[in-house]
């Protein structure tokens, strides 16, 4: 029982990792087993791939604009949240006007009034570039407020000390606030950056083909609802997992006793 | 140096801090100010350190008037070290970073160049064994040490200590009240807040003393320790000889 | 009381699955559902689900059927089963209005941008034989008709029932071709395997059109398009 | 120009902010003025007048789910939170597992896998309940690592102070964590309520009759796509806005000099 | 109380913070705990506090020797009352909701009595006017003050106090200095670390000498301070004379 407990330094074995992961690896795969097994349903796995084409297409689209996104809306949200903190009062509301209309509203109506009406008043047709754009603009007020509350945990003290050794406002973000905020901020961050790529999705409604358009379009060839989708998961998973491992990564090494 | 100061008034909602304190300091070179605790001593060093803002009134240092912008308050910063009563070391940051730091960036050091000044400085407050430690792992008194070399290292026009050897056993104390010397000698200023009244005693030349937001009584520190003259003062250095 | 038989459809293709303006399900394949229901003596389910939904539904005996606008290919077939076809209708086309395409061959070109909307028999189409043309895969009908209104796509390969519908109401910036160049048609969903349930819709279908119900059907739901069908030379389909 | 600049107290006049709103009113304003009438389109606000009905249905049901939802994806945050922080290996990992794969996949394949898999093997038809369990499962994750980074944010010393108080774990929590980092979690977490009032919208596939569901019917109705959404949004924003007010309301009443 | 150390180590990574240290500590009421900054105070202090679980080595306090499960350790801590060196409030709480917490939710003293018990050990430190503000708005002393009012409020078996008195003006020393008299002569016991050589001697009947990780002197007060052994202590003791 012992070794099964971390102790206050964090440290573990590696044989009570290996036994740990096996009994909860054992436990999801029991329950999923069961599930499964109890599931009588015709299974189509031919059907699927067939198209297996179609997945790598649209898996690779999906990439492409999801990496993107990532790094505008991560853009987009440090400049709000640093617009919401300025001392200039209209840029304060506009970025709150900006944060609370996104998060307010569907991605989905969001993608069609920029598309079909803004986009389309200022004459532009490209819809990979409307289409990331929208999404970045969409995560971003999600990021904004993320990195502000990030930011707003810094203490008094330390905006205090870094005033007193004369760093300037960037300097104190470069040097004092994000180092300070960067491991902290790293979880949600990596939820966010999951939510993006799984948000493209929604793009198919301006005919982007991405990943799960694909798969739904399969599915709709062929009527294989869960076979179609089962892949999808995986998909996303293989782009999804290694941000995590960084993510990991990057907590550890910005990890310091306080 | 000189410093005057205008009807300076400070309020933290109810509490008044600082009560109207006029005052002109002439020609000090190491000022000592001195009161009971929650008196307004660090309010009024904050002030000085451009780090507070008067509701009321003017402060002039060797004769210029400091204008509350942020722009010259950065410069007017930048000119000053100051070490806090609670040392607020950048907790991220091990200790030869934080001294680093406003070297580095601030005051545009080279990076050699400063490393050189942070070894020689952490040498001589028995810090070397400690320059790669974050401030968590350092002790209370390693702590106020990196703290006060970050204030000395650059070499600022004054320095302005909030209680500096609160964590300092006598061994250190002798050694900050060395350098202190030495800072005299090189002609830089020095303000300074402290309970401990042999030292203030030993490293001042001007003293302040200050009780519920006013300047009570002020003069050459040689003067008002051995003389004083106001009954709150008096009793106040009386409570020392107790222990 | 006889066991419901719960029919899982998506309630968003009017007139053939909709719901009144109060919310209850109606259209065609309610009508039709209800009537097959009562001929089998039980009760009739309405299980409203959109589409991704319907299939693992009938699969794993959620509903009974899915009635829901559903063309059967013989490649779906390998999913699930298909009872005799319902409905025959044809892929036909919606094009921007200064379009000067006479037919679908004149659409595979480069530079062509021809709109379908996602796992329609139009968008398989498109994917099969359009080779020089681009193909926009959207996700809404609604979303297609507006590429093409707003002139981001030459054409929208969907139904003729459909196709009819949003040529009369975008007439100002779309025209209409009408003329099928693919026929297809529509089958009630089984699950496979249930082949009494099978013959029974089967026998239903066949009793139904027999009594003049899909005509009768096609009046209440369709009498204006029918009519106008008529008019231009083209064979009504339910 | 003074006027508009906040001090560092934060204080800021009336008429200031009266005016700066103006302002960004207007921009915004200016803008979508500008791209909606640039639109040739036909308005057709009768059509959706006819099924205003069918909004409020909508609109109500997803009250319904999404404020249970609110309530267990947060229960199941702050548990899982505490899992992935136990002692207890096996705990530890199951929720990491828990997390990755929840972030990983998409909502839609959950939502399929959970009811027509293992609520059907379990025997569990009540699509409502299975659906708020679904959407609380996906939130959960989400909540979790917001919680658990707001926890780790607070210093190592605040802990051993409340250790040395004798404070047993749980006391620490609820009187000496919790406090601290909820100003802090407020804004991520009303991102995170915001998005699962949207994502509830998925849940038309197991037959929920939610918000978005009835507005694309009567999209498909009406053939009016911009008027069907346009309610959508304004009806998800009377949703999401009282939230965000009041997380406003709680960040300045948890606001404490540091 | 009776202290007994055996073979106590405690690393900090490669950094050895106490080395071994045997000894034994025979009936005393107050101890005081002197030594360099960096010499291991503080780790020992948190050792025999509770919050610290040395690497190797046991404790007995008064004889009983402290086990280092979680559980035991919980009782072990409510036991005592800690004064940290940094002083260690809750930001997020008043001065007086400071005090409150551990009296009513850890001693399960009620919320009226408490407040009496706040209010009275308030009005005696000086902090009455300040019982509703949050650490960060009160001065350095008054924050010191605070903590010392949460150690004391419970009533615990013995006091640990790091430092106590670093930031407090020789008035409020004496009012600590007076109430540790009465702590005496209640019969409660004391631990105490600080570099006021002055206040050590005078609060202490026993003392031990810490540097470096080992305790090199032990004695009586009255003997150590007026006789050292150890020519480190005697260097030590020297320094002070300076100021
Ligand atoms: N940020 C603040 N908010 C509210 N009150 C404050 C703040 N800072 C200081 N005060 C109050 O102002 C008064 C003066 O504080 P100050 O820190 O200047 O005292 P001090 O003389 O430095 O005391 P000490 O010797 O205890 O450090 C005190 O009563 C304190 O409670
Ligand atoms: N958490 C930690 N991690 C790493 N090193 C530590 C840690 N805590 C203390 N140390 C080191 O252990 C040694 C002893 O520290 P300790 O705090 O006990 O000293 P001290 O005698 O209390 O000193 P001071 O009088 O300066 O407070 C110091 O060198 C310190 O740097
Ligand atoms: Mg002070
Ligand atoms: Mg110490």
């Amino acid at each position: 029982m012992k070794q099964f407990l971390v102790n206050r330094d964090g440290q573990v074995s590696l044989a009570a990792t290996i036994v740990s992961w096996g009994l909860v690896a054992l436990l999801v795969c029991a329950v999923f087993s069961f599930a499964f097994s109890e599931l009588r349903y015709g299974w189509n796995w031919n059907a699927i791939w067939q198209y297996r084409q179609k997945f790598v297409q649209g898996w690779l689209m999906t990439v492409a604009i999801s990496a993107a996104a990532l790094l505008v809306s991560l853009l987009l949200g440090l400049l709000t949240a640093l617009a919401r903190r300025s001392a200039l009062l209209p840029l304060r509301y506009l970025s709150m006007l900006y944060v609370e209309s996104v998060r307010g509203t569907p991605l989905l109506v969001q993608i069609l009034i920029l598309f079909y009406v803004v986009a389309n008043a200022f004459g532009v047709d490209n819809r990979y570039l409307v289409g990331v754009l929208t999404l970045s603009l969409f995560a971003g007020a999600y990021l904004s407020e993320m990195i502000r509350s990030g930011i707003e945990s810094i203490r008094d003290s330390q905006l205090e000390s870094a005033r007193a050794i004369g760093l300037t406002r960037a300097q104190t973000y470069r040097y004092v606030i994000f180092p300070q905020v960067v491991r902290q901020l790293v979880p949600p961050l990596t939820g966010q950056f999951a939510s993006i790529i799984k948000d493209s999705s929604l793009l198919s409604i301006i005919a982007v083909s991405e990943f799960t358009l694909n798969a739904q379009e399969v599915n709709a060839f062929t009527y294989s609802t869960l076979e179609s989708y089962l892949p999808l998961a995986a998909g996303y998973l293989l782009l999804t997992l290694p941000i995590s491992l960084a993510s990991r990564a990057l907590e550890r090494r910005f990890h310091y006793a306080t | 140096m000189r410093l005057e100061f205008r009807a300076i008034g400070k309020a933290f909602g109810e509490l008044q801090a600082l009560r109207d304190v006029t005052l002109n300091v002439a020609e000090f070179q190491s000022l000592a100010i001195i009161g009971p605790s929650g008196g307004g001593k660090t309010t009024l060093l904050r002030i000085i350190a451009g780090l507070e803002t008067p509701e009321t009134g003017q402060l002039s240092i060797d004769g210029q008037r400091l204008d509350f912008s942020e722009a010259s308050l950065l410069l007017h910063r930048r000119s000053i070290g100051t070490v806090f009563q609670a040392y607020n070391l950048f907790p991220h940051l091990t200790a030869r970073q934080n001294v680093m730091l406003p070297l580095v960036k601030v005051h545009d050091v080279a990076v050699g160049e400063a490393r050189a000044i942070v070894d020689s400085l952490f040498e001589r407050f028995q810090l070397s064994a400690h320059a790669d430690r974050h401030p968590a792992e350092l002790s209370g008194g390693q702590q106020q040490r990196v703290a006060i070399v970050r204030a000395i290292a650059i070499k600022p026009r004054f320095l302005i200590f909030d209680e500096p050897t609160s964590a300092l056993d006598p061994e250190m104390t002798a050694e900050v009240l060395d350098f202190i010397a030495e800072l005299r000698a090189d002609g830089r200023n020095l303000i300074i807040v402290t309970h401990n009244m042999g030292f203030a005693r030993e490293v001042s030349d001007h003293c302040l003393f200050i009780a519920d937001g006013r300047v009570l009584e002020e003069g050459r520190s040689s003067e008002l320790f051995s003389r004083p003259q106001n009954p709150l003062l008096v009793n106040f250095l009386a409570k020392v000889l107790r222990y | 009381s006889a066991k419901p038989l719960i029919v899982g459809m998506e309630l968003a293709y009017p007139p053939f699955e909709m719901t009144d303006t109060s919310g209850k399900p109606a259209g065609v394949s309610v009508d039709l559902a209800t009537d097959l229901a009562k001929s089998l003596g039980r009760p009739v389910v309405i299980e409203n689900t959109s589409f991704d939904g319907l299939i693992p539904a009938l699969k794993t005996g959620k509903v009974d059927l899915v009635i829901s606008s559903m063309t059967a290919t013989p490649e779906r077939a390998k999913s699930i089963d298909f009872s005799d076809p319902y409905l025959s209708t044809g892929l036909c086309l919606l094009l921007k209005k200064d379009s000067p395409a006479k037919s679908i061959a004149d659409l595979d070109r480069a530079g062509v941008k021809v709109a379908v909307k996602k796992g329609t028999t139009g968008h398989l189409y498109a994917t099969n034989k359009l080779k020089k043309a681009t193909v926009l895969v959207l996700d809404k009908e609604s979303a297609a008709v507006l590429e093409v209104s707003q002139g981001k796509a030459d054409a929208f390969i969907y139904d003729q029932m459909s196709t009819y519908q949003n040529w009369q109401r975008n007439s100002a910036t779309t025209r209409a071709l009408l003329e099928p160049f693919q026929k297809e048609y529509w089958a009630v969903g089984i699950r496979q395997g249930n082949d009494e349930l099978k013959r029974q819709v089967n026998a239903f279908l066949k009793d139904y059109r027999q009594k003049g119900g899909f005509e009768q059907l096609g009046d209440r739901y369709l009498k204006e398009m029918k009519d106008e069908f008529k008019r231009l030379g083209y064979s009504f389909f339910l």
